[in-house]
């Protein structure tokens, strides 16, 4: 590969945000035919190169060559007018569209000057059956979970022909069969020639699909490598710059005792929402950690949200402590000691427009209540201890949220949680994003929770990952809840894939 | 099937505003003698078609999430523009429409330019801009300018005949022509399908490569253009040019248009709707007229309860029948 | 230190305001002069902050309604409501003694309150768009106004009544005073309290608060009847101020004016953060400038366009693309970089 | 009109105007017993501006009144200061096939298309208060109502008289209604022509208030800041203004009515409070309640009399020394 001609050089790229070097020095080159993966922890600086790239940034200083001509561009629109065709990381689609729209717009398709709708829908369904997908696009996006939109971000950019195709975190909210799907598609891009960007923080995945990979660290480039030549141990401590520690004292299955059989916190009895979720039994018990398990769209969200309030049941009968609840709301669940870190943490986790701090202490000041405000002194004590528990970067309590990486949102968003100290702690894909470091700092802090007798729920994309940290599993299928298992020594992947997938 | 049930979901508010307006005017028939008749439906459309020209820009700006205060001024600014012209000027129709039309088209480029370029809110820019047309007309003439030319008289006397006695005036033909073009461009074009993206997420608009800028630019222009026409079929309803013509019409035509179903923060809602939202409006006060003795304050309070009733009950609809089509 | 002070949201409001009394001082020399006269401090200054009183009541209650993403149309019709219940309060009782004054303040502050909780409940209960809910009251209102008043002209012969607008306390009027609390419990109970938090966490994401626990209904509820209160409290100035109650008429066209001071002092539109001293700022600008255009002698027919390029210089100037590109400081602007200001949520 | 009773026998027949027109050759100043006779209840469509000032209310009130105890039916409608409401209300008069149609415009212009509309359908149109510019005057019957130009003319008399001995200059500041009216132009106008009579006059300061208590006395404040001990006169397009301006004056701590002179126009019970007080000088009478007056004239038309195309409201002006006396006897 390296005897061709580069599609896209960039050289010595540097962006500052105020406060902020975000990229110093940064290289990258593409070559056609190629997956490269962009590597680095949280806030290294991935997005921003990318969002430089392709116009949303203005660069400070450095220069970017495309198929040997310099180019400058200015924003996402000229970057698509000269092929690059991009997913940013959050799903940046217009929720108020339908599918196919968010699929076609800025390039329908005409006839006699006017669009084409049936076209466009019999396309667009075509592009996403490529992904393995089979919806209704003619539904609004907004009424689909994450990692459709997801996938229909994938599916938008498939429709250009395009020379360079990024990818950022694009399976970050996908399960092993959408990323299959989606790398078999890679592949198929890879063949036609086209130069791939591709960000994730699944080693896995990096081994799988890449050829070559850039390691960013801090904003600065660390240097460029063939994914063949480098091992596991070596690219992650090029990441974080030290010795990964191991991951061993994150398996709980041996910690927890399972001799007394736990207290019970939370107790659902045929609880359901009528197009949502199927009704459940389910119990919660302090110490224990209880996974969901399930394919895209099983209602594992949807269970969660029931349990939480924010959604309503409709059927069905909920105990807490022994008490029967009625949450109407997810204030009512959280006055309950319960806490739900959502998934969607773009439209249901931040608060854009506030700082980190402010971020942090929405929930616990929502359960003192708007009278007993917490002091400065004391937000910032928190806000300080979680920014350094989780390794937030920038440690500024004072920085707005909005302008934080990805990965460090999620942990503001779980800091959030863990600084109401709830009793059953529901955790939505809490790793969305996040990098190995924090990742099983996050598993840690999770079993430490369970020895401390609080109760975690757990639903997670990664089947090992939950294998690895829970006590219990429940496995949804169709929006029903159709198994549950005890995470003993015999329980394997395959058991609870062939569950997830339909029995047999 | 599946298909089916979808779009009713989205035009559910629509669906439900129709009925409501269905119902009042059948409230309004069995309540009043003369009331049942074609020609009073038709004078809704005769009586609001200006009202329906701007609806239809406002819809555009508001579904991209902005806002547009500058148009109840700028009819008062265009008829005061093409009063002047012709009578004072004494310039022919053939210069004085397109003129007439710039004036609001000019406007719109401007604040959308200042909104786009400057990042400044569209509420205050277009405040600005309602503040300078009505100052403008003023420096034009304080006085109201009466227009007496056989063009415009003729604009405003004719009658288009349809069957049964009944009539339409040209303006109702002009504004339907601009709710046919409109709907047009609001499902059938890349600009409509921009608009609305742009108010389903700006951010999200721009990182899918959306011409927003220009779009946003366009969006006030054609805002702009709707009111200048808006205002010359004002202009053949009135007859004059007035500083004060229309003096508060940008709130009627903001609450035709949100009554209409559109969402003030952008990105879901119709055309048609606002056209409705129009009517509804026309037809809350047709009854007032028709129930003749209600007293200026009486008037108001009547207004405001119809108002009430009408939200109250669409929202019942909307949410009775959102909840079913949940469960099913 | 100087950067921080170009940072502040209030800077820009402030130099406006500042250029708005120069521009007065150039036509009037003694326009800064502040004189005693009959035990009262007197000046073009005192005159501004006490006419500008109701403007900026009504501007601080609009700012929390706008920083919840609302906006509340209905104050206008709210104040002249106030003002007719109070003076037909006052019309009704003997007209001795404090009581009706009190009367009188109590029940239109409690009507107004009420009409704001109306508001309220139909936004945040029903789900009825602010613009809509505070429509009804806007139209309706002048009506329940007119029919208090029977659209006469109320003059109200009860001097206790004219110290609310028209009063003094230690040399200065009494409705400053006024201002200063409102505007100080207001501070108050938003930064002191975590009511500020979560009003701009309710304005900048609803579905995010509410999942975090914030009960956003009862606060949406909260901040439209602190608007009705403060539209209240700026009617009864108001019409004690001219002694009589005017249904018709008596605060026509405030919502807009309200808003613009709102949108002057930083606040945004799209709701989130608010900024209450800048509203203040916005109301003085206003005011200031009104004063102006009548003590300068503009011509009545164009006070209108002066008014538009008012609001546009101000505008213009707190955008930092514009400041940028005519001023030349900073780098040069890139369509990106102007929605990286905004904050593109990142990734 | 005890024997009102065959009022509604009638009923709402129109053709009956020529027996009518017949029977009652001999009376023209017994309108009422003309009712009786004829026994006609007319429907009579009212299409009035606002409700903007008591002014304004007091005339609502007076006609609708008027209409009432003449025992004819009346269809009211307010047009909130909106022409175009004003149109769709005619137009509405125009289906529901009322007798007559009397509006007070709220411009003057553009009324064409709809006065011609109620030709076509026969409907007399009467005007109140304020004229149309149309040129055919065919379209309506009458025209009854003030004339402002000639209030402004007044007003302007009675300053030169007022200031016959005056060395001058005479400094005179002007408050004018809202921007564009009919009234507000017509005031200045008028009052302009008079005193551009004499070269000792200056309006110095002329500024709207709006036709409001609270703008007249902001905008009062604001003149006396900037130009205080020069001002002569104030001229206040309407009284509401001109008692705000008076509490500015009092406040600013000169006399009203001595230190500078106040005219007023409507003639409204608070100013002639204010005179009594002696805190204004003049008040030129703008007569809202010509109810009566109108109704008579409907009358007239309907048994077949030819009326003048336009008709003046009795109106006089008052000064302060007769306000004492005439203060029990004002209504609005
Ligand atoms: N608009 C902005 N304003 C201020 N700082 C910013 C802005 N955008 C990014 N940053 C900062 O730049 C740094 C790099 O962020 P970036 O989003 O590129 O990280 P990343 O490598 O994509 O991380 P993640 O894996 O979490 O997505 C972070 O420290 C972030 O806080
Ligand atoms: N394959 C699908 N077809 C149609 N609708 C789907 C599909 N998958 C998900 N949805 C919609 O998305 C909503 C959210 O599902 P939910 O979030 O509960 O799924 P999940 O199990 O959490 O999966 P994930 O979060 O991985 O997408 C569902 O209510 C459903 O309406
Ligand atoms: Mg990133
Ligand atoms: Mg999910």
């Amino acid at each position: 590969m390296p005897e061709q001609q580069p599609k896209l050089v960039m050289e010595n790229i540097v962006k500052e945000f105020p406060g902020v070097k975000a990229l110093s020095n940064v290289q990258l080159s593409l070559y056609p035919g190629e997956v490269h993966a962009l590597m680095g922890e949280n806030g290294a600086g991935k997005s921003t190169l990318i969002k430089v790239l392709t116009g949303v940034y203005s660069i400070d200083q450095g220069s970017v060559t495309l198929e040997g001509k310099p180019v400058h561009i200015n924003s996402p629109l000229e970057a698509q007018e000269n092929g690059i065709s991009t997913v940013y990381q959050e799903v940046n689609l217009c929720s108020n569209l339908s599918v196919t729209e968010n699929i076609f717009i800025g390039r329908e398709i005409k006839k006699y000057g006017r669009l084409a709708w049936k076209e466009m829908h019999q396309h667009a369904e075509k592009l996403l059956e490529k992904l393995q997908l089979k919806i209704d696009v003619t539904k609004l996006l907004s009424s689909y979970s994450v990692a459709i939109q997801q996938m229909v971000a994938i599916a938008r950019t498939l429709n250009v022909s395009a020379k360079i195709l990024i990818l950022d975190e694009p399976t970050s909210s996908l399960d092993r069969d959408e990323v299959h799907h989606l790398f078999a598609v890679i592949r198929q891009l890879k063949k036609e020639g086209l130069a791939i960007v591709f960000v994730s923080h699944f080693l896995d995945q990096i081994y799988e699909i890449t050829d070559r990979l850039t390691v960013l660290r801090n904003g600065e480039w660390i240097g460029e490598y063939k994914t063949k030549e480098i091992d596991r141990m070596e690219l992650v401590s090029k990441m974080i710059g030290k010795e990964l520690q191991q991951m061993d004292d994150i398996s709980s299955k041996s910690t927890v005792n399972q001799e007394k059989i736990p207290a019970s916190f939370l107790k659902a009895d045929e609880v359901g929402v009528k197009g949502k979720i199927d009704p459940f039994d389910l119990e919660m018990r302090k110490g224990e950690i209880v996974g969901i398990a399930g394919l895209l769209g099983s209602g594992r969200t949807e269970m969660a949200r029931v349990l939480f309030g924010a959604d309503r049941a409709d059927k069905g009968k909920m105990k807490v402590d022994g008490k029967e609840v009625n949450f109407s709301s997810p204030r009512n669940a959280i006055l309950k000691n319960i806490g739900f870190c959502s998934e969607n943490r773009k439209s249901e986790g931040i608060i854009p427009e506030l700082t980190v701090r402010e971020n942090m202490i929405l929930a616990i000041q929502s359960i003192y209540g708007w009278f007993n405000y917490l002091s400065k002194l004391k937000q910032i004590k928190i806000a300080e201890e979680y920014i350094e528990l989780l390794n937030i970067n920038p440690a500024n309590p004072e920085h707005l949220i909005k302008n934080l990486s990805g990965g460090n949102q999620q942990k503001v968003m779980l800091a959030r949680w863990l600084i109401t100290n709830p009793t059953l702690l529901i955790l939505d894909e809490p790793t969305r994003g996040i990098d190995i470091g924090a990742k099983t700092e996050i598993m840690k802090l999770m079993t430490r929770l369970s020895k401390d007798n609080k109760s975690i729920l757990f639903i997670s994309s990664e089947i090992e990952e939950i294998l690895r940290t829970c006590n219990r599993i429940a496995v949804l299928r169709n929006r029903k809840k159709v198994k549950e298992f005890y995470n003993d020594k015999e329980l394997t992947q395959q058991d609870l894939m062939k569950e997830m997938a339909g029995g047999m | 099937m599946i298909n089916r049930l979808s779009l009713d979901y989205k035009q559910l508010p629509l669906l439900a505003t129709i009925s409501l307006f269905v119902l009042m005017f059948s409230f309004g028939s069995l309540r009043y003698t003369g009331f049942f008749s074609t020609q009073v439906f038709l004078n809704l459309f005769i009586d609001n078609a200006f009202l329906i020209v701007i609806a239809v820009g406002m819809t555009f700006v508001i579904l991209s999430g902005g806002i547009d205060l500058s148009v109840g001024s700028l009819i008062a600014l265009t008829s005061m523009v093409a009063a002047s012209l012709t009578m004072e000027a004494q310039l022919s129709p053939w210069i004085v429409v397109p003129i007439s039309l710039l004036v609001g088209t000019v406007f719109g480029v401007v604040q959308g330019a200042l909104i786009h370029l400057y990042n400044l809110q569209p509420f205050i820019v277009t405040l600005a801009g309602m503040f300078l047309a009505r100052g403008l007309s003023y420096v034009i003439s304080v006085e109201t300018i009466a227009i007496d030319h056989p063009f415009f008289s003729y604009m405003a006397s004719i009658q288009i005949p349809l069957p049964g006695d009944n009539f339409i005036s040209i303006s109702v033909v002009i504004a339907l022509i601009v709710v046919v073009i409109a709907i047009f461009i609001g499902h059938f074009t890349n600009f409509g399908r921009t608009v609305y993206a742009i108010g389903g997420s700006e951010q999200s608009a721009m990182l899918m490569g959306l011409p927003v800028g220009r779009t946003k630019i366009l969006i006030y222009t054609l805002s702009g253009f709707c009111a200048s026409l808006a205002g010359l079929i004002f202009t053949f309803y009135m007859l004059s040019g007035y500083g004060l013509h229309a003096n508060g019409m940008e709130l009627d035509t903001i609450a035709a248009v949100v009554i209409g179903g559109t969402l003030l923060t952008g990105g879901a809602g119709y055309v048609a709707g606002s056209v409705v939202g129009v009517l509804i409006l026309g037809i809350i006060q047709t009854i007032i007229v028709f129930e003749g003795t209600l007293s200026s304050w009486w008037t108001k309070i009547a207004i405001g309860v119809l108002l009430f009733l009408f939200i109250i009950l669409h929202r019942v609809i909307v949410l009775r029948s959102e909840k079913k089509q949940a469960s099913n | 230190m100087i950067k921080s002070m170009l940072k502040s949201s209030l800077f820009w409001p402030i130099i406006v305001l500042l250029l708005i009394l120069m521009i007065n001082l150039f036509f009037d020399s003694s326009f800064f002069s502040i004189e005693v006269r009959n035990g009262h401090l007197t000046g073009s200054l005192i005159d501004i902050l006490n006419r500008g009183a109701p403007l900026m009541l009504i501007s601080i209650g609009m700012t929390l309604v706008i920083a919840t993403k609302g906006i509340d149309l209905s104050v206008g019709t709210v104040i002249a409501m106030s003002g007719a219940i109070g003076a037909m309060t006052i019309a009704s009782t003997d007209g001795t003694g404090l009581g009706p004054l009190f009367m009188a303040i109590g029940l239109s502050l409690l009507i107004c309150t009420l009409v704001g909780c109306w508001n309220g409940l139909l936004v945040s209960r029903l789900g009825v768009q602010p613009i809509v809910a505070t429509l009804i009251l806007m139209v309706a209102g002048r009506g329940v106004a007119q029919l208090i008043t029977g659209g006469q002209i109320t003059t109200v012969y009860y001097d206790p009544y004219s110290y609310i607008g028209g009063g003094y306390l230690l040399a200065l009027p009494f409705s400053i005073f006024i201002v200063a609390f409102v505007f100080f419990v207001a501070v108050l109970l938003t930064r002191k309290t975590a009511l500020g938090l979560f009003i701009e966490a309710v304005g900048s994401n609803p579905d995010a608060s509410r999942l975090a626990g914030i009960n956003s209904k009862n606060i949406m509820l909260m901040v439209y009847m602190f608007s009705g209160f403060c539209a209240g409290v700026g009617g009864l100035i108001l019409s004690s101020n001219v002694m009589s109650a005017d249904g018709n008429n008596a605060g026509l066209w405030f919502e807009l004016d309200a808003i613009l001071a709102v949108v002057i002092g930083g606040t945004s539109l799209m709701g989130g953060r608010f900024y209450l001293m800048g509203t203040v700022m916005g109301a003085l600008i206003i005011q200031s400038l009104t004063t102006t255009i009548y003590s300068i002698g503009v011509p009545a027919e164009i006070n209108l366009v002066v008014k538009a390029i008012v609001v546009l210089i101000v505008c213009l100037l707190q955008s930092p693309e514009f400041r940028r590109k005519v001023f030349g400081f900073g780098k040069v602007k890139r369509s990106g970089e102007q929605k990286e200001r905004e904050g593109v949520t990142l990734s | 009109d005890e024997s009102g009773g065959n009022d509604e026998v009638a009923g709402d027949n129109t053709e009956q105007e020529e027996e009518n027109d017949a029977e009652e050759t001999d009376s023209d100043s017994g309108e009422e017993e003309s009712n009786d006779q004829s026994g006609e209840k007319l429907v009579i469509g009212f299409s009035q501006v606002g409700a903007e000032s008591e002014w304004r209310t007091a005339n609502t009130k007076s006609i609708q009144d008027a209409i009432k105890d003449a025992g004819h039916e009346l269809k009211f409608s307010d047009a909130q200061q909106k022409q175009e409401n004003q149109i769709k209300a005619i137009r509405s008069f125009i289906t529901q096939k009322v007798d007559a149609i009397v509006f007070s415009p709220v411009v003057e212009t553009g009324f064409e298309t709809v006065l011609q509309e109620a030709k076509d359908a026969d409907i007399p149109v009467f005007l109140a208060d304020r004229s149309v510019d149309v040129e055919d005057d065919s379209l309506w019957v009458t025209f009854l109502g003030s004339d402002f130009v000639e209030e402004g003319r007044k007003a302007g008399n009675w300053l030169l008289e007022e200031m016959a001995d005056e060395e001058g200059p005479v400094n005179i500041v002007e408050l004018q209604g809202t921007v564009g009216s009919a009234p507000a132009i017509d005031r200045k106008e008028g009052f302009e022509e008079i005193i551009g009579q004499e070269d000792k006059f200056e309006i110095t300061k002329s500024q709207t208030g709006d036709f409001t208590r609270a703008k007249g006395k902001e905008v009062m404040e604001a003149f006396l800041k900037s130009d205080g001990e020069n001002i002569d006169v104030l001229y206040s397009h309407n009284d509401d203004m001109a008692i705000g301006a008076i509490q500015a004056i009092e406040e600013y701590g000169l006399k009203p009515s001595e230190d500078i002179k106040i005219i007023g126009v409507d003639a409204v019970k608070g100013a002639f409070e204010a005179m009594a007080d002696g805190k204004m000088n003049v008040t030129i009478e703008c007569n809202p309640l010509f109810g009566p007056q109108l109704v008579d004239l409907i009358e007239q038309h309907f048994a077949g009399e030819e009326l003048d195309k336009r008709i003046a409201v009795e109106e006089s002006m008052y000064t302060m020394d007769q306000a004492e006396e005439l203060l029990p006897t004002r209504e609005y």
